[in-house]
Parts: structure tokens; C-alpha cells; sequence
């Protein structure tokens, strides 16, 4: 499956832009997956996933969420709005 | 996946028109008005501010403001909630967001509006990145949207 | 014996421009701005309210509110502090007080703004005439300038 | 000595309106002394005086201040401004 992975805040600094492209194996896999495969193909961004959420769309998924192709990941880092 | 939202209801790319969150929330039935609007400071732990820039996830920080403001109205008896945050670059002074309560009472519009500042700091996926007069810049800690990393 | 200050910069007789207050108060060392308004509500202890007219002793509550405005940057940590309050008829909606309050971190502007309407209402020489839906008006009870009287 | 009495709030309702000359014996006097001839001269104001400040042009008074020929003497009951 192919999802498009974009970094928000300072992890866009760290992995090197907004967009990026994620080929995975299969049509389907949790977020923990998702996760560990995250930081299989940008290790830069391993130590910021425990603190970092992750959303598909505007939905904000916990570790036994799913991942389909064709979804748009976010990769939320602490934040500090206001 | 993402739903089409009007996201320019919650988060803007220019300066925010408080007159209209006004005139959106004029309601007779209320006796108070509580506004909060937070300022580009041009100093932050020693550092020099020159400006600063806010980066954003509009769908999901447009849903959490509104999300933000219903929960205002359930948990305090107030009657008008909104909530309205920029994107992109700001010079010192501007107005970075603005939260508009109104209540029939103005202890529930200041208690509103306060819980309401706090948690949209803690919950709205919004990126602060103060630019420095050394010429440098940095995204300041924040507040983790993961369970169990509230730190605050 | 009367000192002849311009009591307009605290009392008027239009409507109060907020914007001017904003103005007035920017400053790139605050990053949080407390806005309180009081406006006219169509309701009170169960009386319609069609209107309401302030009497106000002009000189006395300039002096007053300057006052006021003094003794909340000396007891808060803020940098500015504006209020204005309206003197005659106003129709329901309007707004007849605002509190603007600036300062370096948003917890003590809400402080100190809530500190100064409460105090307002308390001390400055203003009365309230209540309109009511069936011709009649009332002035409210209010709170006793005398010591020893203070009530509430 | 003669003084102009102003009448602020529903006292205006009480006494008639809001300014009322004084004409009163003596060139000063103390302010419990004015209070009691403010009430001799209109008896309505009585009951309210207890609870209502009194100003000197701009400056509230109490009991043991002065007045003067030609002060001006705002009488101020409980206020309800906001």
C-alpha cells in the first residue's frame, strides 16, 4: 500500500520537509506497525514517535487503529499553539 | 477520508476580525463578554522575538477548536462560544488567537474562556516556531496529543 | 474646587470604540490581552428589560475609574489596564463597560481583569435605571460608597 | 452659606430631581452637621442617608470633613454601575 506521510511542527525539520511517500507491504496494517515501519525508513524520526500522535485525515488514531491505502497520515509532535 | 470543512471558520491565514466574532456571538440574553486574545511577545526565555510562525493541521485543528467549543457550552452555562486561530507568519504585537465567550453572568464567561485558553494550548495540533534577532529560530516545547504524555 | 479633567477618557456618551482601547494598550511586551464587556441583557430577576440608563457623576467616576486602573498595575503583574463605562440610555445588546487588561502572561490578565469589574462595580459613582416591558423602571440595588456599608 | 445639593441615582426620584440650592446658616460646617440639615430640609432624603456617600465636587467626604460657601455636594446612594 502506498500513504502519503506528512510532518507537522519541528518534525518537518527532522525528517526533512512535509510530504512524504510511504510504499508498505500489504493493502492494510495497524498504527503500531505503521509506527515501527515509520522509523524503519526515517530513523531520524524514531525518537520523536513516542511523544508524536498520529492521525489519518482529521482523525487522531490510537496503536490499534488501521492504516489503509491510500490514507493520509499526520505525525503530530507536541504542541504549542496559542 | 478527511471531511470538507470550511476550515476558515477556526483557523485563518490573515489577521482575525474580532469585530466579527463579535457580531457573530451579539446575543440580548447575555450580560457578559469575555475576550481572550493572545499577542506575539517579542521576548521568550531571554530570546529576542522577531516573529513567529505557526504551523497547523487545519482539518484536524479546525475540528478540535469546534469540538473545543461545544464541550465549553456543555461543561459551563455559558452561551456563546468561538475560538479562532491563525496560520502562517506573524509580526510582534499581532494577534495570534482569539477566544470569544459570552454569558448571561461574567464569572462563567471568565471561567469559560480560561478553561478554554488552556485547553486549545493543550490540544490543537498548532506548531509554534519563534524566529530570534541572532537569526535563528526554534519550534518551543509542547504538550503531547498522545495518552499518557499530558506532561502539564 | 471641581479639578476640570477630561472625564471622557473613562466616561462617554456614545458607544465605547473598543478598537481605540486596543490601540491604546498594543504592546509587543504582552502576550496576553483580557477583554471584559458588560453588555445589556432583555432579563433580570424575571423583568423583561427593554433598556437601561446610567446616571454617573462624571467627575467622581473619571477619578474613580483612573484610579482603579492605577491600583490593578500596582497590585497585578500588567502592563496595561483601560476602563470605560457609558453614561445615559443604552438599548439591549449594547455594551455599557469594558475592562482592557494587557500582561506578559495570560493567568495574571484574567486575574486582574476580573479583580477590576468586580472592583467597578463596587466604587464607581454609577446607577443603573432599569426599563421594564410593562412602562415601569427601577434603579437596582447597589453597593454602598459609605464604609461600613459595604455589603456585598 | 449657600450650596448647590446634587442628587445622583434614584435619589433624584426621592427628592425631586437632581440639583437643589442649600441656603444654610454660618460660612462652614461639618459634614455630619450638612447631613442633618440635609435631611431637615427634605425629609424624604432621610431614610437614604445612611447608606448614601457624600462628595465635595469631586471627592467623596466623611462625616468629620467640611463644607464651604459655594461647594458643590453630590449625594450618592449604594452604586450599580457595569
Amino acid at each position: 500500500m502506498r500513504l502519503r506521510l506528512c510532518l507537522y511542527g519541528g518534525l518537518q525539520r527532522v525528517g526533512g520537509g512535509r510530504e512524504h511517500a510511504l510504499e508498505l507491504p500489504g493493502e492494510t496494517m495497524s498504527v503500531a506497525e505503521l509506527r515501527a515501519a515509520i522509523a524503519r525508513a526515517h530513523p531520524p524520526l524514531a525518537p520523536h514517535l513516542p511523544t508524536a500522535a498520529l492521525a489519518i485525515g482529521d482523525t487522531i488514531v490510537t496503536d490499534d487503529g488501521q492504516v489503509r491505502d491510500g490514507d493520509e497520515i499526520g505525525l503530530l509532535p507536541p504542541v504549542s499553539g496559542g | 477520508m478527511t471531511e470538507q470543512v470550511d476550515t476558515t471558520r477556526w483557523i485563518q491565514q490573515g489577521p482575525l476580525p474580532l469585530e466579527a466574532l463579535l457580531a457573530e456571538t451579539d446575543d440580548p440574553e447575555c450580560g457578559g463578554l469575555v475576550v481572550f486574545g493572545g499577542t506575539i511577545r517579542k521576548e521568550n526565555h531571554g530570546k529576542r522575538v522577531t516573529r513567529i510562525r505557526y504551523d497547523v493541521h487545519p482539518p484536524l485543528a479546525a475540528r478540535t477548536l469546534a469540538d473545543l467549543e461545544a464541550e465549553v457550552l456543555e461543561r459551563f452555562p455559558v452561551r456563546h462560544c468561538r475560538l479562532q486561530h491563525r496560520v502562517g507568519t506573524l509580526e510582534l504585537g499581532e494577534c495570534s488567537v482569539w477566544v470569544v465567550v459570552r454569558a448571561k453572568h461574567r464569572a462563567e464567561a471568565f471561567e469559560a474562556s480560561r478553561y478554554a485558553i488552556d485547553q486549545l494550548k493543550r490540544r490543537a495540533p498548532i506548531w509554534k516556531e519563534e524566529f530570534y534577532e541572532d537569526g535563528t529560530s526554534e519550534f518551543l516545547k509542547g504538550c503531547s496529543l498522545v495518552d499518557g504524555h499530558h506532561e502539564h
